[in-house]
């Protein structure tokens, strides 16, 4: 079950890729950024899946009286992909906002045009 | 106070005996021999030997005119940091077995210290400021460049000939090596590189057919454009001392040195005995390959182009040198 | 005896610079061919230097054109004291059979005293070496003079 | 590279081939032009050299003293290129480049050569003596030009300011006509110098239609200062004594002794004779030969020689027939300035046995002598030629003597080849044979 | 305050980070709050990691500290744990140094531009990161810091939008760092669905029991997600834009810290995680990397026309330097490597203080169009050279020591396991040294001495405070030269020994005992022989007498010298007048474009190909990353077997 997971994190991951590689409009990369990003953040959550874990919680019932449910899905992960989003929520922002700069300064978003430094 | 006793001891060593004195006045000599046997083979009689001293002496005499557009610091430090590698660097020749400043890795020191006067010219040139001396330097830079490949080869045959299985770059240890082993230059798989070294040697010093970055006649003496007086006497100096320094780590590399060691009378009597004898047949075998490397091939060839010259070092020059390594390398 | 020593050097390795104002280069040939094996003016130490900051001898030919006459008082400024000029064949010194013409600019005299004068319409390479020679010595007067006149400053 | 390192290796081991110049002295070879050595006494204050000298290095100052005047030459040898060209004009020989070249001086005052001579003033002037032909070679070569010849009106006058009284017009008459006289003034122009006894001059016989285009004379390398020849005289031969046909004019006769050598056309001053080697034909164009008879002396067979006869008038109705097609002379030998009308010569075929048309010239010679006479036909007895005989020891010194150097003598396989093209038939190599084994006659092979 | 040091590590990454905030804050208003925003947490921050030096160095501890007091727990890591070992304070104290510095010099090398405030708080936010980075003992966090110093550098790069190519620079910087980063977090993610934790200690434990593919593919990963955050050479090409684009104060951290980041990370991943250095055919890979790394740039550099592109490309050929060194496995490389990095640190930042202060004052920094600035700007000249020498690796100064550890290294080790592929690395090493000094040689040449073009004739030396930070610097790299046994001592024995005792560090971090029960073993770390007695106090009064001696030798020669006009223009007094053949010198600066000819001419193909490469367009420089990195990931796999 959780090779679908893995898979479709794979999938994602170089769908994102290739989006960023072949395409000429930079809004378009700054896309393919973040499916890349979704692809990273579904496979940290995948990792901490157990079979059958409940979501890794102590309501107020199972403190008082002392008793641990049976099993639950490893917590760390999800805290991962909290961080990840974040981070590709920003990176996001920060590219969008250049390209708009870029669109601004260089009258054009085509990557073969955006190229002043090189050699 | 042993620190002080050290100190000077070394500055003896540095200022007079095997330094700056003694090593100028060799290559003073090395020089006008240079010069006269050159002459001799275009049948014509040539300058006295003494020329280049009085050439020195000369400049010495001549006045320093440092021009408006040069800075003036770098412009007269130039000549002067050259020559003070140079004198440091013939401590680390062992004249008699024994180098005063010895390491365990001297040939990285020795490369490096070589590097030093060639970049002191190309400051003091790029420091005059005229455009002749640019381009004088550019090409200087690409001589540098070329010769570092094959030089670098060289060392490490070498290294790796006397030092086996583990490191060896002190030049000690290479001469007590070739002491047992017999010169460098017998063992077969040596020859290339020695063939290499000996096309490096005129490179680094820069005389006729690869001095470009001086060429007299197109660059009116490239870097040199700009000085007179003292500063160019200096230069002058340098080249002089290069010649005998680079003959002279030639010998210790290939010809195994000079160990002699003379055991008569008092200690100090043979020790100074030694030292005589050690710094003639040093100054023999330098003679012998400075007239084979450097004259004689000045006596046939022209100046060759800059880029002519990077191409013949970097194909067959490093060719030569990387074919006595990968035989060494294969325990030959 | 340091100086007596300079002095001394300053004549025996004189480096010589050649400005050609204008020459029909017959007496550059010439002063080249004193180089050649068969005269070797480097018996005596001339060398043909590259830059006028290297000259002890300033070797002049040609009659001072109208084109190179303000390049050649540059030039002879940049050269470094002591230092003799030497003119070569007879042009210099008189402007030969360019005399009087538009663009001659006159004998050398007029823009620098002349040590000595080598004649012959394109002297041989023997007089151009005696001349040569001529100047070295010169150039130890010059030398001596200089020192004279530091040591009365001083 | 490598022949270049076997060469280095070798001078390494030889004596350097450098001329210990200061320590021997090493003199210049025989006919360099070094420095000026002026002898102040032998100049005449001609001039001429300051007139030629490109540079203007020669300079002249007259300071008058008593009974003359004392005139100082200046050679500036800081502004002489050494041309040579005033030793040359010099006539009295005063200036003479010597084979000195060490010309350095550090005061520019050395290179200085002067030399003054005094010269008293002379009394009278030039003054022309009867024998006088009226050869303007004394007007050629007067540096200052005072002397003007007519030789139609046999004028001759000399301008006394403008001549200095240098003396080289007496050098160069062939008549020695010229002296410094007694101060009188020249003859009046009238009275024509009469020729010598034995001519009777026709009254101002009407000298040659065209006025005297010869060539300028260049001031040729002369430096014959020989007497003047002897005038010869041949009778005049009795047909040509009517005056109604004949003009009785002096000239150069040539007999057939020649050998067509060309050695007169080449001495001749004015260059008027044309002789044409393979054409085998002399021609003479009479008015610019000035009788100076060089070509007289120079003529190795004496064929030449000076003596009057009758000049046909030209009948007035003959037409000056227009000459064939002319076709460029191919000139054999060296290039001489073709006279008015140039010889319509056949173009040289290879066999030398062509037959010689008669130059259309205005000139033809006078019967008796047979420059023109056509060549015997080839079916004859053959060219003349020089024979061997077998008394040759193969010495070669017939070679080295022949001016045309058509003879090779190979003294190993004794050997004696000519090449009769080239061969002039001067005779030289007859006279030089020690064993006479040579001898000039008629080609038989 | 004895136990209070311990809180150090901590507080010393959250100064800043406070200080950022605050910034953020009170930043527009006044000048001088920002200042002393700026400086007051710069010098807190530094002060506390000064404090630790004793402390790791001198008494060889390793602290520990754990946020919020969450101790491991039954040998379980809960909670973010940060591990200061000697490793990790070398390289804090590269970071410490150049922030300070920048800080100092950016004082007024940014006072013509706007938006200051923006500017303090992206640098004490970068600044934070980076300390964070290089402290933190939990490989998460690692890579959270990583994300902040990125973010930071990528707006830092975009700070100065007007200037040529800046936005772009920042937009590709971005789009690569994002990559590495996602890469970098793939692998992370792997290893903790192997290990179950995230603390680089209990990591280390766990592995060792042995790789599954698992494993080893995210030690795949992180290595090309650490590559591409120390800009090896497929992924070296952001940097280059990168650091022209910036303002040189921030190009001086980038170059000091940012990089040195990236290697941290990499050595701390495979020496201390994976522990699989002792593979040779791994170090064979890195090597390789860090060789072909060390080449391109300086070829790159070669060509390049701009000051600070080619010290762009420089940086990244450094860079190669440091990773084939690091990765030779033996305790002579590593410090070797070490001692580099630090070297650089130093002389880069250096360089590219000067050309900050040539863009200040000329304001331009084109090779092309500046020239003769040494006559205006002699401090700058001065310490430009010193940074030019130490780079180029000239004796008295820092970069020959450093470099001559590392030849010594790479042939000893090319002798003792007799493989013909060392010798090829050291002699590409020694040929790229040669290639650095020359193109420095360039830059002197075209930008400090030549002919003063007219319109810079009115350039200035910069400020003061400007030239205070290229003093210390200077200062720092000659010490480092002539001190070098003490610094190898001090510094970097200790930092080496720290590489190859991962125990050590496992211990300290989850307490005695769980490296034996995880059979973790050091491999037998010979102690680091200096590799040779140069005695360099003997050498400075060596070179000072000497230079001395032969001052005079120029005194006694005529005295008469010229006068040096200062105006730079036109020289019309003929006697000092340059000699052009006896015309008026006429305006003839032999620029950085026409020098090398005959070295150019001969690399002409490999120049075509290689500036074809770096074409400017983000597809090119991802489609590399992505290339780069999936060829690492095969490689190691082919190393680690598929099993």
């Amino acid at each position: 079950m959780m090779t679908v997971n893995y898979l479709t994190a794979a999938v994602l991951i170089v769908l994102g890729l290739y989006c960023v590689i072949s395409q000429k409009h930079l809004i378009k990369i700054v896309l393919g950024l973040g499916i890349t990003d979704y692809g990273i953040n579904l496979l940290i959550v995948s990792i901490g899946f157990n079979l059958g874990g409940t979501a890794p919680i102590y309501t107020l019932s199972d403190l008082m009286n002392g008793v641990s449910p049976v099993y639950f899905v490893d917590p760390i992960p999800q805290a991962l992909t909290l961080t990840s989003i974040v981070i590709g929520a920003c990176v996001d922002a920060m590219a969008l906002a250049l390209v708009i700069m870029i669109h601004r300064k260089y009258k054009t978003v085509d990557a073969d045009e955006v190229r002043r430094l090189q050699g | 106070m042993e620190l002080i006793l050290k100190a000077l001891g070394t500055l003896f060593s540095v200022l007079i005996y095997p330094g700056f004195l003694f090593v100028s006045a060799v290559g003073l000599l090395l020089a006008g021999f240079d010069r006269k046997v050159l002459a001799r083979m275009q049948k014509r009689v040539g300058p006295p030997l003494l020329q280049p001293a009085y050439d020195f002496f000369k400049l010495l005499g001549k006045e320093t005119l440092v021009p408006s557009r040069a800075n003036k610091a770098v412009f007269l430090a130039a000549p002067v940091i050259g020559t003070a590698s140079l004198a440091v660097m013939m401590l680390f020749l062992p004249i008699f077995g024994r180098a005063p400043l010895s390491l365990r890795a001297d040939l990285i020191v020795i490369l490096y210290l070589l590097t030093i006067p060639a970049v002191a010219l190309i400051l003091g040139g790029s420091a005059s400021g005229s455009p002749f001396a640019g381009i004088g330097i550019s090409r200087e830079m690409v001589v540098m460049m070329a010769y570092e490949l094959p030089l670098i080869l060289v060392f490490l045959a070498v290294a790796r000939k006397t030092g086996g299985s583990e490191l060896c770059f002190s030049l000690e240890r290479i001469v007590a090596w070739q002491a047992e082993h017999g010169p460098l230059l017998f063992h077969w798989a040596m020859i290339p590189a020695a063939l290499a070294m000996l096309f490096v040697i005129p490179a680094e010093v820069g005389t006729q057919p690869f001095d470009a970055a001086e060429a007299e006649t197109e660059i009116c003496e490239g870097p040199l454009i700009e000085y007179s007086g003292a500063p160019l006497g200096l230069f002058k100096l340098n080249t002089a001392i290069k010649m005998f320094l680079m003959t002279a780590l030639f010998c210790t590399l290939f010809l195994g040195g000079s160990g002699v060691t003379v055991t008569l009378g008092p200690i100090w009597l043979g020790a100074a005995l030694s030292a005589l004898l050690n710094t003639l047949i040093l100054l023999a075998l330098c003679l012998a390959v400075t007239l084979l490397c450097m004259t004689l091939v000045h006596a046939v060839t022209a100046r060759l182009k800059i880029e002519h010259l990077f191409r013949f070092y970097w194909t067959v020059v490093a060719g030569l040198a990387l074919i006595s390594l990968i035989l060494v390398w294969l325990g030959l | 005896m340091f100086n007596k020593l300079i002095a001394d050097s300053l004549s025996r390795s004189p480096w010589l610079y050649h400005i050609n104002t204008g020459s029909c280069n017959g007496c550059d040939i010439e002063l080249v061919a004193c180089l050649t094996p068969r005269y070797d003016a480097e018996r005596f130490g001339f060398k043909l230097a590259g830059s006028p900051r290297h000259a002890d001898i300033v070797v002049v030919s040609g009659p001072i054109t109208s084109q190179s006459k303000d390049r050649l008082i540059r030039t002879l400024e940049q050269v470094p004291r002591p230092f003799c000029v030497v003119s070569l064949g007879s042009c210099p010194r008189s402007g030969n059979v360019f005399k009087g013409s538009y663009s001659v600019e006159g004998p050398l005299e007029k823009y620098i005293h002349v040590d000595v004068s080598v004649a012959g319409c394109t002297p041989k390479p023997e007089a151009i070496i005696e001349g040569l020679y001529q100047a070295a010595r010169i150039l130890k007067e010059k030398r001596l003079a200089i020192q004279q006149e530091r040591k009365e400053a001083d | 590279m490598f022949p270049f390192l076997k060469k280095a290796v070798e001078n390494l081991f030889s004596r350097p081939s450098t001329l210990d110049y200061p320590a021997k002295p090493h003199d210049a070879k025989p006919r360099y032009r070094g420095r000026i050595a002026y002898d102040a006494e032998k100049c005449v204050n001609c001039g001429s050299c300051i007139k030629v000298c490109s540079p203007g290095a020669i300079t002249v100052e007259k300071t008058p003293a008593e009974g003359g005047e004392d005139i100082t030459y200046r050679f500036d040898l800081t502004s002489c290129t050494f041309c040579g060209t005033c030793e040359d004009f010099c006539d009295t020989g005063a200036i003479r480049l010597t084979e000195d070249y060490h010309m350095v001086a550090a005061d520019p005052a050395d290179l200085i050569v002067s030399g003054t001579h005094f010269k008293a003033a002379v009394a009278g002037g030039l003054t022309v003596s009867s024998n006088c032909i009226y050869c303007t070679l004394c007007a050629r070569s007067c540096p200052e030009g005072a002397i003007t010849v007519d030789r139609k009106t046999k004028h001759w006058e000399v301008d006394r300011e403008k001549c200095i009284q240098c003396g080289i017009c007496i050098g160069k008459c062939p008549k020695g006509a010229l002296s410094f006289g007694d101060g009188k003034d020249a003859p009046s122009a009238e009275a024509p110098a009469a020729p010598d006894a034995g001519s009777s001059s026709p009254e101002a016989a009407p000298a040659p239609k065209k006025a005297e285009t010869g060539p300028a004379a260049a001031p040729k390398k002369e430096k014959a200062t020989r007497a003047a020849a002897p005038a010869r005289r041949a009778e005049v031969p009795a047909d040509q004594a009517d005056p109604a046909r004949y003009d009785l004019v002096e000239g150069i006769l040539k007999s057939d002794a020649c050998i067509y050598c060309t050695v007169c056309a080449r001495k001749c001053p004015m260059e008027a004779l044309t002789v044409d080697r393979a054409a085998r034909t002399w021609t003479i164009d009479r008015e610019t030969c000035v009788l100076c008879c060089r070509c007289l002396e120079a003529c190795p067979r004496e064929a030449l020689s000076v003596g009057t006869f009758g000049l046909e008038k030209e009948p007035a109705w003959i037409l000056p027939v227009p000459a064939l097609a002319p076709v460029v002379p191919e000139k054999k030998t060296e290039e001489t300035p073709a006279p008015a009308a140039a010889p319509a010569v056949r173009p040289e075929t290879a066999k030398p046995s062509a037959q010689a048309v008669p130059p259309a010239s205005a000139e033809p010679a006078p019967a008796s002598s047979a420059e023109a006479a056509p060549l015997p036909a080839a079916g004859a007895d053959g060219p003349e030629g020089i024979l061997k005989s077998d008394a040759c020891i193969y010495c070669t010194l017939c070679a080295k003597r022949c001016p045309m150097g058509c003879l090779e003598v190979d003294r190993a396989a004794k050997t004696w080849t000519i090449d009769r093209d080239s061969c002039i038939l001067c005779g030289r190599c007859v006279a030089a044979c020690p064993k006479q084994a040579l001898s000039l006659g008629t080609v038989t092979e | 305050m004895k136990e209070f040091i311990v809180h150090f590590p901590v507080l010393a990454v959250m100064v800043l980070f406070l200080g950022a905030f605050l910034a953020e804050i009170f930043g527009f208003r006044s000048r001088i709050a920002r200042r002393v925003i700026l400086l007051s947490c710069v010098s807190v921050s530094a002060a506390m990691i000064f404090a630790l030096i004793p402390a790791v160095f001198l008494r060889g501890e390793v602290l520990t500290y754990w946020m919020g007091a969450w101790e491991p727990a039954a040998g379980y890591a809960i909670g973010i744990g940060y591990e200061i070992d000697a490793l990790g304070l070398f390289f804090a104290l590269l970071v410490v140094t150049t922030f300070c510095l920048s800080a100092v010099y950016s004082l007024r090398y940014m006072e013509r531009d706007r938006h200051l405030g923006h500017y303090t708080t992206l640098f004490l936010m970068l600044c934070g990161s980076v300390l964070g980075l290089v402290l933190t003992g939990d490989i998460f966090n690692l890579f959270v810091m990583v994300e902040i110093m990125t973010f930071a550098a990528v707006a830092l790069t975009a700070f100065r939008g007007s200037s040529h190519g800046a936005l772009e620079a920042a937009f590709k910087y971005l789009v690569i760092g994002s990559i590495g980063s996602g890469m970098t977090l793939s692998g992370i993610a792997l290893l903790y669905l192997q290990c179950h934790t995230l603390n680089m200690a209990q990591l280390s434990a766990v592995l060792s029991g042995g790789l599954t593919p698992a494993s080893v593919f995210a030690l795949g990963l992180m290595t090309a997600g650490f590559g591409v955050k120390a800009f090896l050479v497929p992924f070296h090409t952001p940097a280059a834009d990168a650091y022209t684009a910036a303002p040189s104060s921030v190009s001086m951290v980038f170059s000091g810290m940012v990089n040195k980041a990236g290697v941290y990370g990499l050595i701390r991943l495979v020496y201390t995680v994976f522990r699989a250095m002792d593979r040779e055919s791994l170090q064979i890979t890195l090597i390789v990397l860090g060789t072909v790394t060390m080449f391109a740039g300086v070829t790159m550099a070669l060509a390049q026309h701009d000051f600070k592109r080619l010290l762009a490309f420089h940086s990244i050929s450094q860079i190669g330097y440091v990773i084939t060194a690091v990765s030779l496995g033996t305790v002579l490389g590593v410090s070797g490597g070490l001692f580099h990095a630090m070297n650089h640190t130093l002389f880069k930042g250096l360089l590219f203080l000067c050309a900050g202060a040539v863009y200040y004052a000329a304001g331009t920094t084109d090779l092309d169009r500046l020239g003769g600035l040494s006559k205006k700007m002699p401090h700058t000249t001065a310490f430009f050279l010193i940074g030019a020498f130490s780079i180029a690796g000239l004796p008295p100064f820092n970069g020959f020591a450093s470099k001559w550890f590392i030849y010594q290294a790479a042939w000893s080790r090319a002798v003792s396991t007799g493989n013909f592929f060392y010798t090829v690395v050291t002699v590409t090493a020694v040929i790229v040294s040669v290639m650095t000094l020359a193109s420095f040689i360039k830059v002197t040449q075209a930008v400090f001495f030549g002919q003063l073009p007219a319109q810079l004739s009115q350039v200035r030396e910069v400020p003061l405070t400007m030239r205070i930070p290229m003093a210390v610097l200077s200062l720092g790299c000659l010490a480092g030269g002539l001190f070098y046994p003490f610094v190898s001592e001090t510094l970097l024995a200790p930092a080496a020994k720290a590489v190859f005792t991962p125990s050590v560090y496992i211990d300290a971090m989850m307490g005695a005992g769980t490296a034996q029960a995880a059979g973790v073993t050091d491999a037998a770390a010979a102690a680091l022989a200096v590799p040779g007695t140069w005695d360099p106090v003997l050498w400075l009064i060596l070179l000072v007498i000497v230079l001395l001696a032969f001052f005079l030798v120029i005194l006694t020669g005529e005295k008469t010298r010229g006068a040096v006009l200062d105006d730079g223009g036109q020289e019309d007094d003929g006697r000092y007048a340059t000699f052009f053949g006896g015309e008026r010198a006429l305006p003839s600066h032999v620029s950085g474009s026409d020098l090398f000819w005959g070295f150019r001419k001969n690399w002409d193909g490999y120049f075509r190909i290689a500036q074809g490469l770096h074409s400017g367009r983000v597809n090119d420089y991802a489609s590399y990353a992505v290339i780069g990195a999936v060829v690492l990931i095969i490689v190691i796999f082919l190393i680690f077997g598929f099993r």
